[in-house]
């Protein structure tokens, strides 16, 4: 959904919608955070000996993670272009 | 596909917005699978470095473009019943 | 929830219901729609030496769905059957 | 079972809808978990033929019984105390 | 959210909130059911050759199920702890 | 931190309920992914015996002690940006 398909859209309106993207959001990026976790746990913890990370596991946590956040910002250039081009090819004006 | 929302009844309205928020929720989901399906297919999990190297950077542009040609296979092949189910969502 | 358990359902409040179940419908049909694009895509795209579906993984692609929409198709009628029956069981009136 | 919707106070209806509402969602991902374990036991993952073969149908079948069964020891075993919080749900 | 951070609020707000504390309990513990009938099952039913579960399967239900809730309580009790030990080190008074 | 809820506005009080429900759903979801990472990293699959062993209890604690610590890690690489959506949240 465009907003700027929405015309004539009263103050009280675009008010709830905001707060329905913002809240979306939110929620989003802390279901990121969680399954980025979950990620890099798996890939990265292997042994139960002790009750702390050992510096490799810690290493190995951050690497994960920095490489997780370029990787989805690629995605997220890559899957702004498809939307772009297939808008365009369906003959929608750009916007 | 303007719509003037001002003029629309209390009932109309509130459909719209739930339309609205089912497609947020499928874009932010595709996107999503995107991102999990190509850093199986692309990411090497040794973790030596924070950096993409070449390799994994030239596979993620591919494997998005792969990914949107098969969303839009399977679009088509969802057919003519879910699609009428789909417009509704849009 | 069996509808027929409803009595006396006032109109407002069964068009409430029924938007529910509708918007519930389109967002699981979304999520379908998803989750096999992923599955198949997992399932038939391997190599990532060009940017365009190789003739082979189209057709695996291809195959892929159609043969999850007929295992789904499947799974229906028989979710149906198990819970008609499930139902007979506790002595409910078969509806 | 039945009962007179017209005659329930604004809470107690919102509640029944939310009830309801939880007892679909329930169902759906029951189903969507069945679809998705019969898949992966049942279907081959060739992808050679768009049809179900001989063996997947029947395959499919004993699965979806055996699915059906897990979910009736599960329940029992979840016990009295989550049996209260899934009765709520129903 | 603890409730103690929350003065003055009215009986009003305050059933809302229990009301959607325990619709998300009712429905968290509906998906862990699902979730341990996948788990459970993805485990213990590998054969169809038959329609009803086998007396080993059956026995590996029963037993994986026990398992996991012992499991799960178990990783109540420490996520307590560890949120107990955070909140202490952020130097907010243990409630 | 203390809050006087009755003097808010409706449209604050909706705010405040619904990062409190987001708030709500992120610890049960950490906690759920808590559950699933540890049973796969320490619990025996094949179910001879319905109770946990030594071994496994205590592969337990320290995995939730580690997912703990990878939890924090993980929050600090999120960085400012993230830091600022996730205390909205809070």
């Amino acid at each position: 959904m465009d907003p700027s398909q929405l015309a004539g859209i009263p103050p009280e309106d675009e008010r709830k919608m905001t707060a329905m993207v913002e809240s979306m959001q939110v929620r989003d990026s802390l279901r990121m955070y969680n399954s980025l976790v979950e990620k890099c746990f798996s890939n990265c913890v292997q042994s139960f000996r002790r009750k702390d990370l050992e510096k490799d596991e810690e290493r190995c946590v951050t690497k994960c993670c920095e490489k997780f956040l370029k990787h989805s910002a690629r995605v997220s250039l890559r899957f702004a272009e498809l939307n772009q081009q297939t808008m365009e090819q369906m003959g929608a004006p750009p916007s | 596909m303007s719509v003037n929302v001002g003029k629309l009844s209390a009932e109309e309205k509130e459909k719209m917005y739930s339309a609205a928020t089912t497609e947020m929720e499928y874009r932010v989901e595709l996107f999503n699978k995107m991102v999990g399906s190509c850093y199986e297919k692309c990411i090497d999990k040794k973790f030596k470095d924070g950096d993409l190297n070449v390799g994994e950077n030239s596979c993620v542009d591919r494997c998005t473009s792969k990914y949107w040609q098969t969303v839009g296979i399977v679009g088509q092949m969802l057919g003519a019943a879910d699609q009428a189910a789909m417009q509704q969502g849009r």
